[in-house]
């Protein structure tokens, strides 16, 4: 627990609170009815991410009704009602959408990863009904989408244009702003999106790019992408992929000898390979939001080696739609209503300074903290989740991680601040 | 001449179907092409009626080069083709067999149905009543709403016969219309093909196995062996044609029979 | 759950009414003409992609970008039929698909033009928002103003926008119903049976293909555009090829050879896709939620080979004339 | 340069093998059954999966696995075809094809279901390199290359000497005619999907060890490039299929070469599978090897 003077006031204030309002902690005014949705790619080409996004949402609604019933909070319910397949298409995803609103009535929808879905589920479906989405899709052109007050869509992760510029920040430090740096990223939104951010950064720095390589994560080889990284002689690479399919891009890039993974690179969702059941690539390196303020990303991720059925594969970035959970059910409470407009009110307050910090494993403390009136701040088990008024994290230290010999885990060697 | 052939050639992978053919065929008469089997009469049928282009040489109908043309465009200028196994449009009736073979229908234009629906009927009522008169010379009247997949082979044939004409003919190219036709049925048949050229003074190209046949009917016989014309002249010469007999019994014993 | 919601149902009905155009399009190019297009969809994508480029990009008028998507279609259609209408029907089928795929893939990749895999929200670049609707909301909106008085407070934009389609849909039925009846129509029956028959009468065969493959292009046009206009956003992800094997399916539940079925296997074909997404149901609710999706499709190809294997002839087809080709 | 150019040989070689055996098969069926069989990438999945159980479940050796995995496939084409296509034969070209759309959905999300969506790896040491001067290969491609000269040449001689084998060709390039010779059409039929299955079986297995690692969505992945290949070579040519996988996993990785205008880039790739296609069809409507069209 961190103290500064604004937790030490908080803490005083809340005190003085519960004196006057003692009864309160029996939280019988508090009652709500909050429901989940699930929205994203189930089946196809993302099934192993959509299966892990949907696993973990239910996860995190698990721990929030088991800490419920822990406390005997009995007017209070949640429910994942429906998890619906957008199928990677945002014409598939509308309609999956507009069953779980319109059918399912349902408060708030966590998904999809696909930023082309999140846009067209959030204009056509969430916003004009007045529900929440939270996303994970990372274009810091989804929260433009928020026109007015409170913004109904959420990016529980740093945006792309943030990372980017971070990376450039990072590999600039390493090798210098003039290197020449090879950037290889998978050929959907969130890669093109990202490496556009980072190369445009990356040359207004004075660096160069001699090879920008996208590479379709459906193709049967990567034999020739990898050719081409290695090619031009580059001082180090940056990688923008997923595990899984980063493994199929290693492979070739490790068969061509010219390949070092300590002078390499890579984005979020890369940090942590080797926990994930893939490979670690010693010396690689890759930056995530800074979870200084305790993190439960381990802590996490055994639950869902624990709890999660063993054919889905655990992706870093599954600590997004988890976080989501606990963000819009600590907002409610706060709000003490389950109505998607009072929740958006209270997201900002519930996960930003100042508050106590607490993390899910606190979620006990954190539900008898809002009780009480006190003022919370939940960091995240992907890191500290800062919302904005404009619905983004705004992060400001970047933890950078370091892939470990042997398959070890991977661990930060440094944190940096960034600035923009 | 109505149809001048010069020289064509055309190869299937290598392998020379028709190779350097070359025969005319005179206005008003009925010339039978034979030859035994894969001589290449029925290639070059394809490419006289312009449904294959030859590789080499040159067609020639009615004063027009159509060695370039495609198969419509030669039927249309007057040479039409009847195939070797009918195909009647089996899921229309009998008269819409004929019906679709008119020419000079505006209602068959993008968009007439809509924008000139007049014009349209009036001339599918000129159509029905000639559909009719042929249907009536060929003695299908009493099938003229029946499905055509429900005609025997030959009423088949028939059928085609009259649907060629439809489209009014200069020239018709009949490939072995004898083939798979009851006898009285056959007899009709050739009734019809000496009155098309009597009445409505068509000229007529067969393809015809049955050696009397072709010698009771034609004016003149074109004999192919391995794609080349190896004789041709009127039918008692040809009888007696050295190359003729050695083509059909050196090879071919049971064609010629 | 409120199974019976007005407003969701109205939204399927918009969808099924969309098909049913998508529909009359392949209806066109494989049931009249016989052409066999495994690339349908690609009519879709171009159609909607030129919309929302003219519109987003280029700031031109909604009317303009829809003008633009329909002569996309036909050009495409023209560049497709150019080397397609001369091949045999199963060289045909693969060569449309991987005709569709080009577009696809070059949707996805030429950022520059398309906004990428984001879709049509990243027309502008990254960063930035793009939308191209905005002026057909207006128009829904002010239809929905004269519906309010019959249809209450169910008088909205989607329902505007389902009537719109509805409408557009059984006018395009009607069109094509008296053009079928019509000589036109005999001779496109005609190709389809026996195409090599119809040139032997003096028919202009690849003239008559390319005009049902333009008529099929700009109905797939249509319904592209319906349904970026309805959705707001698009992705080269939505020009999968199976949304054309969808068409087919549709054609084949009506009853291949009947124009007024079309919209009959379309309203089946959204009833049986989207009532798959109502599996949340004892005893399916055993399998996970996540699971759930994968029996989801599994039982579209379980319905989809069952309808092919049972009732071949569609609900109103004619067993005789089934699936010829 | 050169070496590039070496490399990209070698890995469209490789690449071209997959699409050249399991395009045979496809051809053939396509030819003999008349149908385009769009669950056939299904086939592949189910392959590697068995693959995968036998290898790493069981622990048996590669080869073993992947002899299995090609009885697996096979079993797979004949439970098909005897359950379900040949009983609803004669519905048409593009009516038998639906079905197979249908069948390829079943099929996948089965798998899906029953294997989880995480990767999978078949054991074999991918990390190791062997370097052969100009070229450095895996030992999962250079098992690859190993089956690939085993059984290609294998599979062209049963096509051009078994009786079976030019019954198969015979059969697939014109049905009625073979039959009017005296062959049994029918068994042909039965015996063609079980070479069908065999290759798709050997292509799945060398796709997992290529790639090296795979998903329930290995086979659907590849699906339009084999297909591609079908077409390239003629439609129900056997030869023409394996020629024509050859020319278009070379024509796909060249393309690729910096000394080719400094080199298409990498995701284009497909786009130019497709492209060459149509521009083919362009020139000769009937594919590489295909019959020119008779009335």
């Amino acid at each position: 627990m961190r103290f500064n003077r604004s937790t030490i006031r908080g803490l005083l204030g809340s005190i003085a609170l519960i004196a006057t309002l003692a009864p309160a902690l029996a939280a019988d005014d508090v009652s709500f009815d909050l429901k989940y949705g699930v929205l994203v790619s189930l089946t196809g080409e993302s099934a192993p991410a959509g299966q892990a996004w949907n696993a973990a949402t239910k996860l995190g609604i698990d721990q929030i009704k088991a800490s419920i019933d822990r406390l005997g909070l009995e007017g209070i319910t949640l429910e994942l009602t429906d998890s619906q397949d957008s199928q990677g298409s945002p014409a598939a995803g509308v309609e999956g959408a507009q069953k779980l609103v319109q059918i399912d009535n349902v408060d708030v929808i966590v998904g999809d990863f696909y930023s082309s879905i999140t846009s067209a589920v959030a204009t056509a479906v969430t916003m004009p009904n007045g529900k929440l989405i939270f996303t994970g899709g990372t274009s810091p052109a989804l929260s433009k989408l928020n026109t007015s007050t409170p913004a109904m869509l959420w990016q529980p992760v740093p945006a792309d244009d943030l990372q980017g510029k971070v990376l450039a920040q990072i590999i600039a430090k390493e090798f210098g702003a003039n290197a020449k740096i090879n950037v290889a990223a998978r050929n959907d939104a969130y890669g093109t999106a990202l490496a556009e951010v980072f190369t445009t950064a990356w040359k207004a720095g004075g660096g160069t790019v001699p090879k920008e390589v996208l590479y379709n994560p459906e193709q049967p080889t990567l034999d020739t992408e990898a050719q081409q990284l290695v090619d031009g002689a580059p001082d180090g690479w940056l990688f923008i992929d997923f595990c899984p399919t980063f493994e199929k891009l290693a492979l070739p890039l490790g068969r061509t000898g010219k390949w070092d993974p300590a002078k390499s690179f890579g984005a979020d969702s890369l940090a942590q390979c080797a926990r994930q059941g893939g490979k670690s690539y010693p010396g690689f390196r890759a930056t995530q939001a800074s979870a200084a303020g305790g993190t439960s990303f381990g802590a996490f991720q055994k639950l869902f080696a624990e709890k999660v059925d063993k054919g889905i594969p655990f992706e870093s970035t599954m600590a997004q739609p988890f976080d989501s959970t606990f963000v819009v059910f600590l907002a409610a409470l706060e709000a003490k209503s389950s109505d998607p407009t009072e929740i958006a009110n209270h997201v900002q307050n519930v996960t930003n300074d100042p508050g106590t910090p607490y993390t899910y494993e606190q979620i006990d403390d954190a539900i008898k903290a809002v009780l009480k009136g006190e003022k919370i701040h939940y960091m995240g088990a992907s890191g500290p989740l800062n919302f904005g008024p404009d619905g983004r994290v705004n992060a400001s230290l970047f933890d950078v991680w370091q892939h470990q010999p042997d398959n070890a885990p991977a661990t930060v060697i440094e944190t940096i601040a960034f600035k923009p | 001449m109505l149809l001048k052939v010069d020289g064509i050639t055309k190869a299937f992978g290598g392998v020379k179907a028709v190779q350097g053919a070359s025969f005319d065929v005179k206005e008003g008469s009925i010339t039978a092409l034979i030859g035994p089997n894969g001589a290449g009469k029925t290639t070059a049928f394809n490419l006289v009626s312009g449904f294959m282009r030859p590789d080499e040489g040159t067609i020639q109908f009615d004063g027009r080069r159509t060695e370039r043309l495609s198969g419509h465009t030669v039927a249309r200028h007057g040479l039409v083709r009847v195939f070797q196994t009918a195909r009647v449009f089996t899921q229309m009736t009998v008269l819409e067999n004929l019906l679709i073979a008119a020419r000079h229908q505006p209602g068959e234009k993008f968009g007439a149905a809509w924008l000139m629906p007049g014009r349209t009927s009036r001339r599918e009522r000129e159509i029905r009543r000639e559909a009719e008169e042929r249907l009536a010379l060929v003695r299908l009247t009493h099938l003229t709403h029946e499905r055509a997949g429900a005609l025997s082979g030959g009423q088949r044939k028939l059928l085609e016969l009259a649907r060629a004409l439809m489209v009014q003919p200069k020239m018709i190219l009949l490939d072995e219309p004898m083939a798979g036709v009851a006898p009285v049925l056959g007899e009709q048949l050739m009734e019809h093909i000496k009155e098309l050229r009597e009445k409505a003074g068509i000229t007529v190209l067969i393809i015809e196995h049955d050696i009397d046949l072709v010698m009771s009917i034609s004016d003149r016989v074109i004999v192919m062996d391995e794609g080349r014309v190896i004789a041709d002249g009127p039918p008692d010469a040809i009888q007696a044609n050295e190359r003729v007999i050695t083509a059909y019994l050196g090879r071919n014993a049971g064609a010629a029979a | 759950m409120d199974i019976f919601n007005p407003v969701f149902w109205i939204f399927v009905a918009t969808t099924g009414g969309i098909y049913t155009i998508m529909a009359l399009g392949l209806y066109v190019q494989f049931s009249l003409a016989g052409l066999p297009n495994f690339g349908h969809v690609a009519f879709m994508a171009v159609a909607a992609y030129a919309m929302a480029i003219l519109v987003a990009r280029y700031g031109l008028p909604l009317p303009v970008g829809i003008l633009g998507g329909l002569v996309a279609a036909v050009i495409l259609a023209i560049l497709v039929g150019v080397p397609a209408l001369r091949l045999r029907a199963d060289y045909l089928a693969i060569a449309t698909v991987a005709g569709g795929e080009i577009v696809r893939y070059l949707a996805m990749n030429l950022q520059g033009l398309t906004g990428g895999p984001i879709g049509s929200i990243g027309l502008l670049g990254p960063g930035k928002i793009a939308t191209f609707n905005g002026s057909w909301q207006v128009f829904m909106g002010d239809i929905a103003f004269y519906l309010k008085p019959i249809f209450g407070k169910y008088g909205r934009p989607d329902t505007a926008m389902a009537i719109v389609v509805w409408v557009f849909a059984f006018a395009a039925i009607l069109v094509l119903w008296r053009m079928e009846r019509s000589p036109w129509g005999r001779v496109m029956q005609g190709i389809r049976e026996d195409d090599t028959a119809v040139a032997a009468i003096g028919k202009n065969v690849v003239g008559f293909k390319m005009q049902a493959l333009i008529i099929g292009a700009l109905l797939g046009a249509v319904s592209g555009m319906l349904l970026a206009l309805q959705i707001g956003v698009f992705s080269p992800d939505d020009y999968q090829p199976t949304i054309t094997f969808y068409a087919y399916l549709i054609i084949i539940l009506g009853g291949m050879n009947r124009i007024w079925s079309v919209p009959v296997g379309a309203i089946l074909f959204t009833l049986l896709y989207t009532g798959t997404r109502f599996l949340n149901v004892y005893p399916l609710t055993l399998f996970d939620s996540g699971e759930r999706a994968y029996l989801r499709l599994f039982l579209v190809g379980l319905l989809l080979v069952l309808f092919l294997a049972f009732r071949p002839q569609g609900i109103f087809g004619d067993r005789r004339q089934i699936l010829e080709k | 340069m050169l070496q590039q150019l070496a490399q990209l040989t070698i890995n469209g070689l490789i690449t071209g093998t997959i699409l050249g055996l399991t395009g045979v098969g496809l051809t053939l069926v396509f030819g003999i059954q008349r149908l385009a069989n769009f669950a056939y990438g299904e086939y592949l999945t189910t392959a590697a999966y068995i693959a995968f159980i036998a290898n790493v479940v069981f622990g048996l050796d590669l080869v073993s696995s992947a002899l299995l995995a090609m009885a697996g496939g096979a079993l797979l084409a004949l439970l098909l075809h005897f359950l379900v296509l040949k009983p609803l034969r004669g519905r048409g070209l593009v009516a038998m094809s639906l079905i197979t759309v249908g069948l390829g959905m079943m099929l996948r999300n089965v798998i899906f279901l029953v294997a989880g969506p995480q990767i999978r790896s078949l054991d074999i040491d991918q990390t190791r390199v062997f370097d052969l001067g100009l070229i450095r290969i895996s030992p999962g491609q250079a098992l690859a290359i190993g089956i690939a000269i085993v059984v290609a040449p294998a599979v062209a001689l049963f096509l051009s000497r078994t009786t079976i084998g030019k019954s198969m060709r015979a059969v697939a390039d014109n049905r009625d005619l073979a039959a009017v010779t005296g062959i049994d059409v029918e068994r042909i039929g039965t015996y063609v999907w079980l070479l069908a299955g065999a290759l798709a079986g050997i292509g799945g297995v060398m796709l997992a060890i290529v790639q090296g690692t795979f998903n329930p969505n290995l086979g659907t992945q590849i699906l339009f490039l084999i297909f591609t290949t079908i077409v390239l070579g003629g439609i129900g040519n056997a030869y023409g299929a394996l020629i024509g996988g050859v020319v278009l996993g070379l024509v796909m990785e060249l393309s690729t070469w910096e000394g080719f205008a400094g080199g298409l880039e990498p995701r284009f790739k497909s786009v130019l599978a497709f492209v060459v296609l149509i521009l083919l069809l362009l020139y000769r409507p009937q594919g590489l090897f295909g019959k020119e069209r008779v009335l």
